[in-house]
């Protein structure tokens, strides 16, 4: 039979049908249902396991706050573990797993750990499981860790696409009940520009799941015509299935915007998910009050609810979750679900009020006394009822609504770690006085439980959040009632009487805690494991604090809540990461021969989100030393030519642009004459080389600086810091114009051939030396630039043209110097030319080296004050002993020397102990037929022609090497001023 | 005159036009960019000259949409001036020459990439991919800020559903994969 | 004091005796006059000083001194990470040293803290990163720890979910320390706590100290929310507060205060063997025995002493995530929490004795706080007990600046947050 | 956060660089005799202020403006933002 527990009314739409299975079996609901409300109709109460004891469970709640529904929601790559039920929309084909099972969910094997519960208490693990050491890994942890966990991942890649996006407005309004529809209209109907975000799929909160009326009314009634008018307001943004998810600093939430999740696939192209970074001048919390459960023994059977989502059930989807029903009270809300779901012809077992003075009925019993106990392995059967009069009654019912009073939604309240604070008439914590700049909170969530009290708080609050003056309008009629609560958090003497159902905590695992001394909040939740489940605590908190305060002889707020921290509730790990997936992570940054590159067959390595081609592989050629040793050699025997863009360059201007260069630099610029270029080292003000570049003199007033690609932007802040902050008196610009050109190295003894065929000025050695630089014309008037500098060792130039034009330049080269078999070199030739000219670059610039130890000491002026000067004197960094940069060769040319390996003396011990440095770079150097690299030793200026141990045990190396000169070729640098 | 063939941003010997409903995607290849920085001390000198060019000196976080040379701002005493390329294909040498000494001039056209952003979808599309308030943004407010990780300046041009977006040219491929993108989710 | 033993048997015992013998794992006793050596700070670095002190070195009359609940710093708010995969010679042999004390700390202390060492894989992206990372696995087996390079391959076998076909950083391989893992952060704090109380120590929370009493160039006690508290020795072990604290003692600390997250995703059946580290963006995670997966990434960046950050870096962690684990997109984050970090000038701790005579100081820690917990504590005691630094702990000094002596990890210089 | 810039109104903290301690304007004088003190303790020792907080922050992805934002450290209040380049003329710093 199906839907057997579908009642009459209700807000779905029974013209449309949807198809789902939960567990392999078919159902039917209709639109408008959640898969709960499905299930439940179908009288389905068992949905899943606890976590701990594997207990049955079935629905709690009828909201996010569900602790005890969750399941693992479609198929495939889609799986989505810990599900809520309760707030999963039905979609036709909707396909659904129970989860945190062995075998089936009827016969969870795991459902042996309840027969052992015993030995199961609170923290038993801290205890145990530590003879003999080696089991834990080996035994007990697996064993532990396969029982734990709740739902399973597809371990499949996430399918779908998340957006991220940004809104602004001046009062956001959390939560669309009844105080949030009062506020949105009274500031909307001001002109206000209103963000209106609600986690559910419908509007109105509360509202939908009541029978009380609004003026002349239903509240839902009511409510959709809020939503007409707020619609109609164009300043008004309403965002449903949209949860609120963190209160940050100055006013900025983050929300996630559910697009796609009711149906079967998002549409292409559009994202299942979209993170908002919501920016609001005002915002007020109207995010309504959880009701809470009562404790007893047994309390977790399936059909054991709280009497609110019961009531939500019958009235909105139009389901009960069994034909006979029993309520648990200590106030008279739960005798309202009493009468709806009489009016809806469910029968009432009857009503057990903890209060003397509990009202009376004429449609069903009402008792006074306690509900004990309860029976029924996969679900409700029986109440055991013990009366105030001592007697003991049996209710035979398939549903128990638990009605313990309402906690007020403070949870956004307490994000920036604001405190709540203790409200008696309604024995519940409330928003204290340190909320976040700018909140402000009404309805229930500021714990004005009635209707009346929400829809007055609602309007009063929007006339606060923007500073409206004048009374406020007179409210529609509506019930107005307080609820009369006489605080009753547990049922003497129970044991076995869940607090939180999630984590399988009880009453008795509080008083163990407490016997044990974990007695502050923290220490409890820790201990226990008390609010650690998916909802945070929402449904098990208070009951835990309220126990731990009576054991300890205090008040519950003596004894305080634990922090509720973002996000409100469960968040996809995707929609946080947005499009910043798979090749979009990062942007990539092309230079401007890339297009060419591509042609030729470039394989490209990342740099600093640049793609640099690393080498050019050409036929025949079967590995990439192959490539990179023709490239080397082709440049140094005739020309290469390589994309250097990714340099970092600023344009240095101004009067004082010299001086602001000798403040940079730790060697001096003031000199440089006009059309000269220097090679120029910068330090941090730690004394720690920091980069190195050139500077270019283009004119008096006017640099042209270089980074190297890695640290542009750093150098460039540290740059604009020394500017504004230190010498704001200078007259110097800064602009990067990294970008605004391209860039390419010719190098090699044929280079000044090749360029003479395309620049249209003379650069004969006498007209154009090392070092110089130039703004000039090519092709006959493109302008351009030219620096004679080598990073290569060779006779060599770096041409700078437009970026537009970068790509054609690059053609024009290879044709000019076709004659001369002109060779693109990428950057493993580069780096092995530099190695062989023992260049520093990054691998030596590591942030730990001074200019001492990469040689340059002596390049530090003291006559003058720049960046780092002061403290590179400092005794530590200086004196014998220090690292120094050498060149390393193997003894037996055969052998590597591999960067990262370490260098021991010879015959020495080899430890940490006796460790003399290490090396940097390393390569094969196919103009020495041989292995070369650079690396830091120590005293390593006075150990030339030392042989030493070179030792890497991670990879298995040890040879032989001599300590030589970095300069491996060329040490006069003849070819650079050929 | 030379005979070498520029490139666009994308890469293109053409700007590409992307279409969708409600939006369009262009890629403005003809603009020429050159940056002014005003010397020291002769910040009044530098604004009188850049009055004389755009009719207003632009206020930060403003643009002058003028013609042919239009400018905003871009940090303290520093202007970005644009204008057509085939009319001003050297504009650094030129405003060097109408600046003088006032001012420190850059080249700056080879260093972005410029998208035209038309359509009624385009605020929605902005919202997707940066934090400007672009619905309250006004016809010449020129705000910097990040798109997809780039420095972007973004500008309101007259239309209401016009805006003109300046990356870093490099990142030209990433920054327009990042608007189609946008683009097909809100269109 | 208690003096229970806990075991499997007493376990069962008390299941089947109704629990009535537990007994509190510590005292709660009210503060004495004086005590021979005083340890402010509750956090895991304190109690394991305390323990440490009372059982390695036989000191007596020992208090601890926590202003609010014990274990409530970042030994609590932690992404519960053990390694000891350092670089430089300052650093190695200490972490090393934690390690191995790490490995008999249950039996210890009679506590399981679930010490699982199920390895930590440095992944790597680069031809430099991997240069760097065979120096440092390098430096790692020279200082007798354990390191093994990993390929591509292997590290697809044990992770094939990784993301190795479009990632925009490929893996080209990873450094992988098997000895490291993870611990249960709470029972390190109440497991040494526990120890430390039943030998004798005196553990008083709720107890602030609001100054020291300093005459002459000698630190005679504390001023605390309790009254003055006399001590031959005090020993400061309070993490991110140690600038507020010492400020007492008129002390300008090299140290700043950052906020660094951490985040947990809901339960989910075991997916992560081990803990990975992402080489080209800010990620490192592990899955908890509870099932949650347990990441974190960089600091927020600013100076911070709010124990909650903000959106932007939970937005950098989770693409990190996504970047080289795509199937966690369907996995729900929790709860995120914020630890304050004490963040030294060069990325190292501090563990020495100040110009004030009887006032010792141990900071610094940044965020390598948790994986330090039991060397720490170890050579704190010991130079507390016998005024010299722990031979693995001879770098740590105040003035190791002032004469640039810097361990310098990360090479980033006089920045905290770069670290 | 968001960080009120002098020039250009709220803006995302995101946007920003944070470098620290605005006491980093006040960089020592090389000549002095006591340089090497005062530098040492320039460059490592900081105030670490629980409370009000004075901070230079790059407005990077903006106007690459260097501010000096005062921001309380237990709340992260903003209560002052400024040019940094005003605020060293006015601590009398200049070439």
């Amino acid at each position: 039979m199906t839907q057997m527990n579908r009642l009459a009314g209700g807000q779905i739409d029974r013209n449309k049908t949807c198809k789902f299975t939960f567990d392999g079996k078919a159902y039917t609901g209709h639109q408008g249902d959640t898969l709960a409300s499905a299930l439940l109709a179908n009288g389905v109460r068992l949905m899943g396991r606890s976590f701990k004891y594997h207990r049955p469970r079935g629905v709690l709640t009828a909201g996010s706050e569900e602790p005890n529904a969750l399941v693992e929601l479609r198929a495939g790559a889609r799986q989505e573990p810990n599900t809520r039920a309760t707030t999963a929309e039905l979609y036709d084909g909707l396909f659904a797993k129970s989860q945190n099972r062995l075998g089936s969910l009827k016969f969870d094997l795991l459902a042996i750990n309840d027969r052992f519960s015993n030995f199961l208490t609170a923290g038993f693990y801290y205890k145990t499981f530590m003879w003999p050491a080696a089991f834990w890994e080996k035994l007990y942890e697996p064993i532990i860790r396969n029982a734990a966990g709740l739902g399973s991942l597809s371990l499949e890649d996430d399918p779908d696409v998340y957006d991220k996006g940004f809104l602004h407005c001046d009062l956001l309004i959390i939560g669309a009940g009844p105080a949030g529809l009062m506020a949105a209209l009274t500031a909307g109907r001001a002109g206000t520009d209103v963000i209106l975000a609600d986690e559910d799929f419908a509007v109105g909160g509360r509202l939908n799941s009541e029978t009380l009326t609004i003026g002349d009314q239903s509240g839902a009634a009511w409510a959709a015509q809020a939503m007409t008018e707020l619609r109609s307001l164009p300043n008004v943004r309403i965002m449903p299935r949209t949860t609120v998810i963190g209160a940050f600093d100055h006013g900025i939430y983050g929300a996630v915007e559910r697009v796609s999740d009711h149906m079967h696939t998002p549409d292409a192209g559009k994202p299942r998910q979209i993170l908002w970074r919501l920016y609001a001048k005002q915002t007020i919390l109207a995010a309504g009050a959880i009701e809470r459960p009562i404790a007893f023994e047994n309390n977790d059977r399936p059909g054991i609810m709280l009497a609110s989502a019961l009531r939500t059930y019958a009235n909105r989807f139009a389901v009960t979750a069994d034909k006979r029903v029993a309520i648990f009270t200590n106030n008279d809300d739960g005798h309202r679900t009493a009468a709806d779901l009489h009016a809806k012809g469910v029968k009432i077992s009857a009503v057990v009020d903890v209060r003397p003075d509990a009202p009376r009925s004429m449609d069903y019993e009402v008792l006074q006394g306690e509900v004990v106990d309860t029976k029924g392995r996969l679900g409700l059967t029986f109440a055991e009822v013990k009366q105030a009069d001592g007697n003991m009654r049996t209710l035979e019912c398939g549903a128990l609504g638990m009605s313990g009073g309402w906690n007020p939604n403070v949870h956004m309240t307490c994000h920036q770690r604001g405190r709540p604070v203790w409200n008696a008439d309604i024995a519940a914590f409330v928003p204290g006085a340190d909320l976040p700049a700018g909140m402000v909170v009404a309805g229930a969530a500021n714990g004005d439980l009635s209707t009346a009290g929400a829809l007055r708080g609602g309007a009063a609050a929007a006339k606060q959040a923007l500073g409206l003056k004048g009374r406020l309008p007179t409210m529609p009629e509506t019930e107005d009632k307080p609820i009369n609560l006489k605080p009753f958090w547990y049922v003497e003497g129970c044991s076995r009487a869940w607090l939180d159902q999630q984590n399988d905590v009880t009453v008795k695992d509080v008083k163990l805690s407490h016997q044990e001394g974990f007695r502050s909040v923290e220490h409890l939740k820790r201990y226990t494991t008390l609010g650690m489940a998916t909802d945070q605590g929402k449904t098990s908190n208070m009951g835990g604090l309220a126990i731990m305060a009576e054991l300890a002889g205090k008040t519950i707020p003596e004894v305080g809540t634990t922090i509720f921290r973002p996000p409100y509730t469960p968040t996809a790990i995707g929609v946080l990461g947005g499009r910043h997936r798979g090749q979009e992570f990062h942007p990539k940054r092309l230079t401007p021969s890339h297009r060419w590159a591509t042609e030729q067959g470039a394989i490209f390595v990342e740099v600093g989100n640049w793609l640099r081609a690393q080498w050019f592989p050409r036929k025949g050629e079967t590995t990439w030393r192959e490539s990179v040793d023709r490239e080397v050699l082709a440049t140094r025997n005739s020309v290469g030519v390589c994309d250097v863009t990714t340099l970092g360059k600023v344009d240095v201007q101004g009067t004082d642009a010299a001086a602001f260069l000798n403040k940079i630099y730790c060697n001096g610029f003031a000199l440089l004459a006009v059309g000269k270029t220097r090679y120029g080292l910068m330090l941090r003000e730690d004394g720690i080389a920091m980069d190195d570049g050139t500077a270019a003199r283009l004119a008096e007033d006017h640099f042209v600086v270089t980074t190297t690609t890695a640290n542009a932007l750093p150098v460039y802040r540290h740059m604009e810091f020394v500017r504004q902050c230190l010498y704001p008196d200078m007259d110097v610009q800064l602009i990067s114009t990294t970008e605004a050109w391209a860039q390419y190295a010719v190098a090699g003894p044929n280079s000044r051939n090749l360029l003479s065929k395309i620049v249209d000025q003379d650069i004969s050695n006498d007209a154009f030396p090392f070092m110089a630089c130039a703004n000039i014309t090519i092709c006959g008037g493109l302008r351009a630039r030219l620096f004679r500098i080598s990073f290569s060792g060779e006779l060599a130039y770096e041409i700078a043209v437009p970026t537009a034009y970068g790509d054609a330049l690059m053609r024009k080269i290879m044709d000019a110097g076709a004659e001369f078999d002109v060779t693109p070199y990428g950057t493993e030739a580069l780096g092995v030319m530099r190695i062989e000219k023992g260049h520093a670059a990054g691998n030596e610039l590591n942030g730990t080296t001074t200019a001492l130890n990469l040689g340059m000491g002596r390049m530090v002026s003291k006559k003058k004050d720049s960046i780092g000067s002061t403290l590179s004197e400092r005794e530590g960094l200086n004196g014998d002993g220090q690292l120094y940069q050498v060149g390393i060769k193997p003894v037996d040319a055969n052998d590597p020397v591999p960067a990262g390996a370490h260098l021991m003396n010879a015959d020495g011990p080899i430890d940490a102990a006796h460790d003399q440095g290490y090396v940097t770079s390393a390569c094969f150097s196919p103009n020495l037929g041989h292995a070369i690299a650079i690396g830091f030793l120590k005293d390593g200026a006075n150990r030339m022609g030392e042989t030493m141990q070179l030792v890497s045990p991670l990879t298995r190396v040890h040879v032989d090497v001599e300590i030589t000169s970095a300069h491996f070729i060329d040490p006069e640098g003849e070819r650079l001023r050929a | 005159m030379h005979d070498l063939q520029p490139l666009t941003a994308l890469g293109g010997t053409t700007a590409q036009i992307d279409s969708f409903a409600h939006i369009t995607i262009a890629e403005n290849d003809g603009l020429a960019l050159a940056s002014v920085a005003a010397r020291l001390g002769h910040e009044a000198a530098c604004h009188k000259t850049l009055k004389k060019l755009l009719g207003a000196v632009p206020a930060p976080g403003k643009a002058v949409l003028h013609d042919p040379e239009a400018g905003f701002w871009m940090g303290p005493d520093q202007w970005m001036i644009g204008a057509p390329r085939e009319t001003h294909e050297l504009l650094a040498d030129t405003l060097d020459a109408l600046f003088g000494k006032t001012a420190s001039v850059t080249e700056q056209t080879g260093a972005w990439v410029c998208f035209d952003v038309t359509g009624l979808a385009m605020p929605d599309l902005c919202e997707r991919v940066c934090a400007l308030p672009i619905r309250k943004m006004a016809a010449g407010d020129a705000q910097r800020t990040m798109i997809h990780q780039l420095g972007c300046f973004v500008i309101r041009r007259e239309s209401a559903d016009h805006i003109r977006i300046l990356g870093p040219r490099a990142s030209a491929g990433s920054l327009h994969h990042t608007l189609i993108t946008a683009a097909h989710a809100v269109a | 004091m208690s003096k229970m033993r806990y075991s499997g048997f007493k376990v069962i015992k008390e299941a089947l005796t109704g629990h009535k013998g537990w007994t509190p794992a510590w005292r709660d006793p009210e503060p004495q006059a004086d005590y021979d050596i005083i340890i402010i700070g509750g956090g895991g670095h304190g109690l394991a000083t305390a323990y440490y002190l009372a059982k390695e070195f036989g000191q007596k009359r020992i208090a601890v001194l926590e202003k609010g609940w014990i274990g409530g710093g970042n030994v609590g708010r932690n992404t519960t990470i053990i390694r000891s995969n350092y670089l430089l010679d300052g650093n190695e042999p200490f972490y090393e040293f934690s390690l191995k004390l790490w490995e008999g700390l249950e039996q210890d202390f009679n506590y399981n803290a679930m010490i699982s060492q199920r390895g930590i894989l440095n992944l790597i992206h680069s031809d430099a990163q991997r240069d760097a990372f065979i120096r440092r696995g390098n430096a790692m087996l020279l200082n007798g720890a354990d390191a093994e390079m990993l390929t591509t391959d292997q590290i697809k076998a044990r992770y094939p979910f990784l993301n190795t076909d479009d990632a925009r950083f490929p893996i080209k391989g990873g450094l992988a320390q098997h000895r490291g893992g993870t611990v249960r952060h709470d029972a390190v704090a109440w497991g040494y706590a526990r120890g430390a109380d039943s030998r004798g120590v005196d553990i008083i929370q709720n107890c602030e100290v609001t100054g020291f009493r300093i005459e002459n160039g000698t630190c005679l006690g504390v001023e605390t929310s309790r009254g003055f508290i006399g001590a031959k020795k005090i020993g400061c072990a309070v993490a991110g507060s140690s600038s507020r604290l010492m400020s007492k003692a008129d002390m300008r600390l090299p140290m700043e205060s950052h906020v660094l997250q951490a985040f947990v995703s809901e339960g989910l059946k075991p997916v992560l063997p081990g803990v990975v580290t992402f080489g080209a963006g800010h990620f490192y995670v592990s899955q908890s025995d509870k099932g949650g997966l347990v990441f974190g990434g960089d600091l927020d960046g600013y100076n911070s002493y709010a124990q909650r950050g903000n959106l932007p870096t939970v937005e950098d962690v989770c693409e990190g995530g996504m970047a080289i684990f795509p199937a966690f997109g369907r996995a729900r984050l929790l709860r995120m929490w914020g630890g304050i970090m004490d963040m030294s000038m060069d990325g190292s701790p501090i563990i020495d004795r100040t110009h004030i005579d009887g006032l010792y100081f141990n900071g610094g820690w940044c965020y390598g706080g948790f994986k330090a917990t039991p060397a720490s504590g170890f050579c704190f005691a010991h130079l507390l007990a016998k005024d010299a630094p722990h031979p693995t702990a001879t770098a740590y000094r105040f003035n190791r600046f002032e004469k640039g002596l810097m361990i310098d990890e990360k090479g980033m210089g006089n920045q905290p947050n770069l670290h | 956060m968001i960080i009120d810039h002098p020039l250009l109104g709220p803006r995302d903290a995101a946007e920003f660089t944070y470098m620290g301690d605005a006491k980093l304007i006040d960089r020592p004088d090389w000549q002095s005799d006591t340089a090497a003190q005062d530098f040492y303790e320039y460059g490592y020792l900081r105030d670490n202020p629980a409370g009000w907080h004075e901070e230079l922050w790059f407005h990077e992805a903006g106007d690459r403006s260097w501010l000096v934002v005062t921001r309380n450290t237990v709340t992260h209040e903003i209560s002052k933002v400024e040019l940094a380049r005003d605020v060293a003329r006015a601590k009398g710093r200049s070439k």
